[in-house]
């Protein structure tokens, strides 16, 4: 009965994630159009996108390989999976142990290998930039990432982040100077991999400045939806990993009961909805910078993280 | 009878090959004479072998004990092969009219004569026997490097003899002075010179004059032996004589003279008063192994750079007899077996490339591999055993030298390793260039018997997986001998 | 021994040293054959005198070598040489005579200190004989070190020689085979350096080792 | 019994060597050899299994060969028979694809007598109990490889190559030689046994673990030791390759957990800080170094070497958690670096099989020149990306679980006492992190340009799919990879028995966990689960898929790529290999490599072609290799005049050493 519950849990939480991740980035989008005194595109318009993309006809270009049409599935499988272990409203879910925080990592790693391969498989120039450029960040964001999480693993005497949020949540975490480097680490990373401004727009198609679109250049039709969902899916990902490890409250544990969970649901959505509101406002306030800055960005948050982790190391008041 | 026997196999040793020479001397023709040389060879290997079966008791001028059985074993069998070896290379040598039949005639004799002389040295128990013999193999080996009369072959020559008698006679002066300080102990005449009459009263001897004695021996037959800074004739030497004689220089004229220089040592080392003789040869084997190391870069004759690399050799044999103890006397002298057979094994194959090439520059060879296999890959292996790398014999001597030095004096066994490194790094060098890459130069062809190289080879890397216990118990035995 | 005997035969000895200084002082090589027939003499004379004093009637066999051999065969064998070779007025250039001299003085100084190292039981005599033999070596070992010309070196081999002879004559009782080896080996170095000579000037017109050294095998 | 086994396996092996010069040049010979050492490898593989899985008691046997007083020791236990399992795994799947892949070789007679005899001095060193076994082998083994490298011998770079290795070679054997010197003391005791008996002293342990770790990180590739690697396993045939690169190393990595962990004594805990740096620089630089390639098998030869400082990393904090007496840490850590030992010796022998099968289908190593290989090899490119998934350390496959390992071994490592640990942990921790972000990049680069987009030459425009046998080799290993990746608590069980021999303690038995997860300490800490990862990817992928079609459309059109907008171009528009890494090299290789880009862009209306020039330096090799060559070429220099002196001068040197013995002698005491 328990199993059949939690099944159903993870379940929920899984589909709640697939639906919420259009609404956030409508969302967003929404909330920087208005900063920016427009009207902006409502709501809803990015599930019309992918369902009008869903209906449109694929058009593959001729060096397309077979990798290239598999890769959508490849990405979205990883980045779904990754997302369905980060606790949002109830912590300990069934599958949580299966995956501690370096696998959720990884495995937006691995979506972010095929995606670049994609990039490379029809041959063409755009491909390419994109490509390099990805692998040039990732190779800096991904270790900037690690050692954040090492540091909060230091906190939290854990990778597992069912338990890492228990913790957050519980009185015995001060403030603490290695949190807060690991926060600034942490949005830094994420600004980067979710391709945003001032690392990357996802609004423009501007050739020579753009890093994830010019990656995606040659997808069409179904496959294009398949990539605009996971990208949502990333930065609602991203979002609610700041949220469990940040603000860990109102996060059910294990056996609550349905009201409580509502309860956590909804603090979810508002925490949801505070970081999207913080994440236009950042957008909006900030101009992107150009692709060769983006090292030193990165590097930061890879120092940000790994001062963290030394001060962890040396001492645990840190 | 059975002393009569084992008479006529020490005399043999010498009676052999001194007929041989006469006969070898008279007789014309070259196919006979060099089947009469090979004959001459292997009987007195065959003499030698009975020396396991039966010993003669030490008479006043011979003496065979553990010691230089080893030697005369060595010696003859090396003898034997390079004989066989000698056989196909001076056919080759008269084809190519390098050589003319009174010449080659001349050539048998001294061949011989140089036996002769060299088992003499060694089965001597007088040491002023010794020094005649040594003496002897030394102007037949000068004869022999003069041989092609070209200007390198007489400068080679000339060299040879100034350096060789200057040697020679600071030996007879060492000598003089071994018998001063004997012959207040062991009385006047003939005792006083009997190796075995030394060795037993040596510790009554004036430890001064033994000193004196041992620096003039050291320097005297360490000329012969071609330790730096004495080596000068060596590399020339070799380079230039048929290169049957260099592989007998090399794989044992020098053997012979170390031998002489390690009867000296156990005189000394008998004596607590004198001064120990480890240290200068150890200092001198070093000197030499590093030395000749660094030499071996700059070599564009492939002799040549063979003759070097028989100096580190020597340097490395004389270095463990220094240090001396059973482990390092044992290393020393499978090091010195080793060394003999695979040096002599080398030069065959050099001596064979030579002749196919037509020169013995290296910048004129390549490629060997691949135009004679046969000939490329067995030098290849030659060189790897030379360098001591498994799974040939001097790896485990080496092994051995270096771990048991470690133990004693670190600092000296970096310095050995050191030399072997830097030696081997050069010996690959040139080897690389002759045996791989595009193949260079002339290639002709070759009439060549690979069956000594082969042989010598094959024995050595039977040595390096496997040694017969026999000689194993023998070789420890005469390592105790050496103290 | 007595006095006297000693102090002759310490005289001989000595003087053989001084003529090697002499040696050591010529530059001209026909003058230089003439101090050696002179070395040799000396040589003979005190072989003799050692043999007349050990009663050891074959050292007189050695005497007579030297003074046959050495004293007459081979100076005059080399002058005939060096005239034919029109070698015979050339003037050495060697290193100057001073510092020569000087070294030879320091070689006779470490010969004896070294010498006087052995023991008192040795006898005397064996022991100054001894010495200067050991100075008259070194000083030839100098002599062929200082001289390019292939002759005077070949003379400074054979003073080495006669101070081998000075020593093993010295020697009380040294068995017979010691004589022989030496006359042996003066003869056979005789014969092979002329076989040397013979050939190589039918190669090159000159002995100069330098002209030998211009064939060398490998030049950089 | 087992151990007799393996022994005959390797004799049998010798034979085939011998047998093989005889044989080479008749038609058949390339199978008969193969397939025999497929078949030795085979039984050996059997036998170690087993007796690693068994658990048994080590075996040991001691031959009346070698030194004779000595005699040479064998001896079984856990440690060398996982060592013996790497070692055979990797000789029967390089022997498998050889099967196909040594049709093509040119001059078998080269390859074929050494190749066995490799196997053998491989399988040799393993099994070795005695100093002499142990250096004779593991010389014997880079002799032959020599050998192998030497084979394609016209060559100039191979010959290079193949010196550059030997030397480097013979320093490690001697440094080894020397430190086995210092263990086994002034009398001798060459055995294991006494060694292990015996406890060094500390000071000396130290020396004989820095010599050990010379020995062995010269023949492992640890920077600055490394410079031959990226030479000489590109130049051998490439099954030889895959083993040089796949195998060698971790026999080397065999050799020096043996010294450290049981010959050694107990060091002190400052040599792991030692062992943490200096496999964290390799990690870092031998990625950075492969990034910089456009060869694909010296890109390859690269990355191992930052496999070998991952490995290294392993057992570095293994040494430093047993210095502090924290035997269930140190178990975990030494767990990462055997099974990342493992692994790496899956996937790096796939992709060199892969390197080989491009090779003999184009031709072609350099990059530059490949390219839209997927279309014409399918099978091939797909294996390959398996691999390249793996090395990246993706989930849910092998690479990712041992390192997974590695960065649990790091989070404990804040209990260690000692400050130098506390400091330089987190860095190497830093450094294992960039690494693998790295590889992910390295790897994209390497298949992209090899497998993806468009042919760059004519010779990769005419691939054809590779033979049989190399794919079912690769197919082989790409399994192996995948089962790893996602069972690994099987192969932890089996580790276990080779922790408990050296540490004495070993990880929790994974055996019991739920849904086969693996659980490096506790559950509350860490766990992962490879297999339910895999599922639940293949589970919503295929939903997704599943719904997509039945949902949306599944019209689809061919047409030329979009682009853009711009119409289509040759393929010479494609990013190439040296472009695609040309961000990188900006943010690192300017200060690593000294690289420098000078562009040439000649004034409007002329019609020259702007050019790009890139130019790098191997600093390494700058300034530590050539001023050693620098400094012996001046000593020959020096001394060689010795060798042209006139005789005069000759007799003055022995003149000279007589004068100086004598007054030595006048002044002795």
């Amino acid at each position: 009965m328990a199993l059949i519950r939690d099944l159903l849990i993870q379940g929920g939480q899984m589909l709640l994630l697939l639906v919420l991740a259009p609404l956030f980035t409508g969302f967003v989008r929404k909330m920087k159009a208005r900063l920016q005194r427009r009207q902006g595109p409502p709501l809803i318009q990015p599930y019309r996108d992918l369902v009008r993309l869903s209906r449109k006809e694929v058009v593959l270009a001729d060096q397309a390989s077979w990798l290239f049409r598999t890769t959508p599935y490849l990405v979205f499988a990883a980045t779904w999976v990754a997302a369905s272990l980060i606790p949002t409203f109830r912590i300990d879910l069934l599958f949580s142990w299966s995956a501690d925080l370096i696998a959720i990592i990884a495995l937006l790693g691995s979506a972010r290998f095929f995606i670049a391969l994609a990039g490379l498989d029809v041959g063409t120039s755009f491909g390419g930039i994109g490509s390099s450029r990805e692998a040039m960040i990732a190779s800096l964001a991904e270790p900037a990432m690690i050692m954040v999480v090492f540091t909060l693993a230091l906190i939290a005497g854990s990778t597992q982040l069912s338990n890492v949020a228990e913790f957050m949540a519980s009185p015995q975490v001060g403030l603490r100077v290695s949190l807060g480097l690991a926060l600034f680490g942490l949005v830094m990373v994420a600004l980067a991999e979710n391709g945003r401004v001032p690392i990357d727009n996802p609004a423009t198609h501007l050739e020579l400045t753009m890093v994830h679109e010019a990656m995606v250049l040659e997808y069409s039709g179904r496959h294009l939806a398949l990539i605009e969902l996971s990208a949502a899916l990333k930065l609602l990902l991203y979002v609610s990993l700041l949220a469990c490890i940040f603000l860990p409250w109102d996060i059910e544990s294990a056996g609550a009961s349905a009201p409580t969970l509502a309860l956590g649901i909804f603090a979810y959505l508002g925490k949801l909805a505070l970081g999207g509101f913080l994440l236009a406002v950042f957008e909006t306030s900030i101009a992107k910078m150009r692709v060769f800055r983006v090292p030193e960005f990165l590097g930061a948050a890879l120092m940000l993280g790994l001062l963290a982790t030394l001060l962890r190391f040396v001492s645990a008041s840190f | 009878m059975s002393d009569a026997v084992t008479f006529n196999a020490m005399a043999g040793l010498l009676a052999i090959p001194a007929v041989a020479a006469v006969l070898l001397a008279l007789l014309p023709g070259y196919r006979l004479t060099a089947r009469l040389n090979v004959l001459a060879t292997a009987l007195t290997l065959v003499c030698a072998l009975s020396l396991f079966f039966r010993r003669p008791a030490p008479g006043p001028y011979l003496l065979v004990d553990d010691l230089n059985s080893t030697f005369v074993v060595l010696t003859t069998f090396v003898g034997f092969t390079t004989a066989l070896f000698s056989a196909s290379y001076i056919g080759h040598e008269l084809e190519t009219g390098r050589l003319t039949p009174p010449f080659v005639r001349f050539y048998h004799a001294m061949y011989q004569l140089l036996m002769f002389a060299m088992n003499l040295a060694l089965i001597a128990n007088n040491i002023g026997l010794m020094w005649v013999a040594i003496e002897l193999a030394t102007l037949t080996t000068v004869l022999m490097v003069g041989i092609y009369r070209t200007h390198e072959a007489l400068e080679a020559a000339w060299k040879y003899f100034i350096l060789g008698s200057v040697g020679i006679a600071l030996a007879l002066f060492g000598t003089i002075l071994v018998y001063m300080a004997a012959r207040p102990v062991v009385g006047e005449g003939l005792d006083a010179m009997v190796w075995t009459v030394l060795v037993t009263r040596s510790r009554e001897f004036d430890p001064a004059l033994l000193d004196l004695a041992f620096v003039f021996l050291l320097l005297g037959y360490g000329t012969k032996v071609g330790l730096a800074p004495l080596h000068a004739w060596l590399p020339d030497a070799h380079a230039e004589g048929p290169t049957p004689i260099s592989a007998v220089l090399s794989g044992l004229l020098l053997n012979v003279a170390l031998y002489a220089l390690l009867r000296f040592k156990m005189l000394l080392a008998a004596n607590p008063a004198a001064l120990a003789p480890g240290p200068l040869m150890v200092t001198l084997g070093l000197l030499s192994l590093v030395f000749a190391a660094f030499m071996l870069y700059r070599r564009r004759d492939i002799k040549r750079m063979f003759a070097y690399s028989s100096i580190e050799h020597m340097g490395i044999i004389t270095f463990a007899f220094g240090m001396g103890g059973p482990l390092a006397n044992f290393a020393g002298l499978l090091h010195m077996t080793m060394h003999s057979l695979t040096k002599s094994a080398i030069f065959f194959a050099v001596g064979h490339v030579a002749q196919v090439k037509g020169t013995q520059r290296i910048a004129d060879m390549g490629g060997l591999t691949e135009t004679h296999p046969v000939l490329g890959w067995g030098l290849i292996l030659g060189v790897v055993a030379i360098a001591g790398l498994p799974p040939l014999g001097i790896f485990m001597s080496e092994f051995l030298v270096v771990s048991s030095t470690f133990a004693r004096a670190p600092l000296l066994a970096l310095v050995l390793v050191f030399g072997l490194l830097v030696a081997l790094a050069a010996l690959f060098l040139r080897l690389n260039s002759i045996a791989f890459g595009e193949p260079r130069g002339p290639n002709g062809k070759t009439d060549a018997s690979y069956v000594p190289m082969f042989a010598h080879l094959a024995l050595v890397l039977m040595a390096g997986i496997y040694l017969p216990p026999a000689l194993v118990a023998w070789f420890e035995n005469v390592a105790k001998l050496l103290g | 021994m007595h006095g006297i005997e000693f102090d002759i035969a310490h005289l001989l000895a000595g003087s053989l040293v001084l003529v090697s200084f002499l040696e050591l002082y010529q530059d001209r090589l026909y003058a230089l054959l003439n101090v050696y027939a002179l070395h040799a003499l000396v040589l003979a004379a005190s072989v003799a005198w050692q043999a007349f004093v050990q009663d050891a009637p074959h050292l007189y066999i050695t005497a007579a070598i030297a003074l046959v051999f050495k004293a007459i065969v081979i100076p005059v064998a080399l002058h005939r040489m060096i005239v034919r070779l029109g070698i015979h007025r050339e003037i050495e250039k060697a290193i100057g005579v001073g510092p020569v001299m000087l070294t030879g003085i320091g070689l006779v100084a470490l010969s004896m200190v070294v010498m006087l190292r052995v023991t008192q039981e040795a006898d005397p005599l064996a022991r100054e004989d001894l010495a200067f033999a050991l100075s008259v070596i070194l000083l030839g070992l100098l002599m062929m070190v200082t001289r390019r010309n292939a002759v005077s070196q070949v003379v400074g081999f054979m003073s080495l020689e006669n101070g081998l002879v000075l020593a093993a004559t010295g020697a009380k009782g040294m068995p017979l085979v010691v004589e022989i080896s030496v006359a042996f080996s003066v003869l056979i170095a005789f014969i092979v350096i002329g076989i040397f000579l013979f050939r190589i000037r039918e190669r090159f017109d000159t002995v100069d080792v330098q002209a030998l050294d211009r064939f060398r095998g490998e030049r950089r | 019994m087992t151990l007799t086994v393996v022994l005959a396996c390797a004799a049998a092996l010798l034979v085939l060597a011998v047998l093989a010069v005889v044989i080479a040049r008749f038609s058949g010979a390339t199978r008969l050899v193969y397939g025999a050492s497929m078949a030795m490898a085979a039984v050996s593989l059997a036998a170690a299994t087993v007796h690693l899985l068994s658990a048994a008691a080590p075996e040991s046997l001691a031959l009346p060969l070698g030194v004779p007083w000595l005699g040479s020791h064998f001896r079984l236990d856990a440690l060398s028979a996982f060592f013996l399992i790497v070692v055979d795994l990797g000789a029967l799947s390089a022997s498998l694809f050889a099967l196909g892949y040594g049709e093509h070789e040119m001059t078998p007679q080269r390859v074929l007598p050494f190749y066995p005899a490799f196997l053998c001095g491989m399988t040799l060193v393993v099994l070795a109990d005695d100093a002499f076994t142990f250096l004779f082998s593991w010389e014997f083994m880079s002799l032959s490889s020599w050998a192998l490298v030497m084979s394609h011998h016209r060559a100039l770079e191979n010959v290079r190559a193949g010196y550059v290795y030997l030397v480097m070679a013979t320093f490690g054997t001697l440094a080894m030689l020397l430190g086995f010197g210092l263990l086994a003391g002034p009398d001798g005791l060459y055995t294991f046994a006494q060694m292990r008996a015996a406890h060094p002293a500390a000071g000396l342990a130290a020396l004989a673990l820095l010599l050990a770790l010379v020995g062995a990180g010269s023949k492992a590739g640890l920077v600055p030791l490394h410079a031959w690697l990226p030479l000489a396993h590109p130049a051998a045939p490439s099954h030889v390759s895959a083993l040089m690169s796949g195998v060698m190393t971790k026999v080397a990595v065999y050799g020096f957990v043996r010294i450290a962990f049981e010959l050694a004594g107990a060091p002190a805990w400052w040599w792991s800080i030692v062992v943490l740096a200096v496999g964290g620089i390799t990690a870092v630089m031998g990625l950075l170094y492969a990034l910089m390639q456009n060869d694909l098998k010296q890109l390859l030869a690269y990355s191992t070497l930052e496999n070998v400082g991952i490995i290294f990393v392993g057992v570095g904090l293994a040494l430093a958690f047993r210095a502090y007496d924290m035997p269930a840490a140190a178990a975990l850590a030494l767990t990462a670096a055997l099974f990342h030992v493992f692994n790496h010796s899956l996937f790096k022998s796939l992709l060199f099989f892969g390197a080989g099968a491009v090779l003999t289908a184009t031709g072609e190593r350099n990059m530059e020149h490949l390219g839209g290989l997927i279309h014409r090899m399918p099978q091939t490119a797909f294996v390959v990306l398996v691999g390249c998934a793996a090395i990246s350390a993706l989930p849910p496959l092998n690479g990712f679980a041992s390192e997974w390992l590695t960065f649990q071994a790091i989070l404990l490592s804040p209990q260690l006492p000692s400050w130098g640990l506390k400091i330089v942990v987190p860095a190497v921790g830093a450094l294992l992190a960039l690494s693998a972000a790295l590889a992910a990049a390295c790897f994209i680069r390497a298949y992209g340009i090899t497998f993806l987009g468009r042919p760059r030459s004519g010779a990769a425009q005419a691939a054809t799919e590779t033979d049989r046998f190399s794919l079912a080799a690769m197919i082989l290993l790409s399994v192996a990879c995948l089962i790893a990746g996602i069972l690994p608590g099987l192969f932890i069980d089996a580790l276990a028995p080779v922790n408990s021999a050296l540490i004495g303690a070993h990880m929790p038995r994974q055996a019991g966990t739920q849904w086969l997860a693996i659980v490096p300490v506790a559950a509350s800490r860490s766990s992962y689960d490879g297999l339910l990862v895999f599922l639940f990817m293949i589970i919503s992928g295929s939903l997704a898929a599943s719904a997509i079609h039945r949902l949306a459309s599944d019209r689809l059109r061919r047409a030329p790529a979009w682009d853009c907008g711009y119409p289509d171009s040759s393929p010479a528009t494609q990013y190439t290999a040296m472009s695609l890494a040309e961000p990188i090299r900006r943010v690192f290789g300017a200060t690593l490599f000294r690289a420098e880009e000078i562009v040439e862009m000649p004034p409007p209306g002329d019609m020259r072609p702007a050019q790009l020039k890139v130019s790098m330096r191997d600093l390494i090799w700058d300034f530590l290799y050539v001023p050693i060559a620098d400094a012996v070429d001046a000593a020959a220099d020096r001394l060689n005049p010795l060798q042209f002196l006139t005789i005069r001068q000759f007799l003055s040197l022995v003149f000279g050493a007589l004068v100086i013995l004598l007054v030595v002698l006048a002044l002795w005491p």
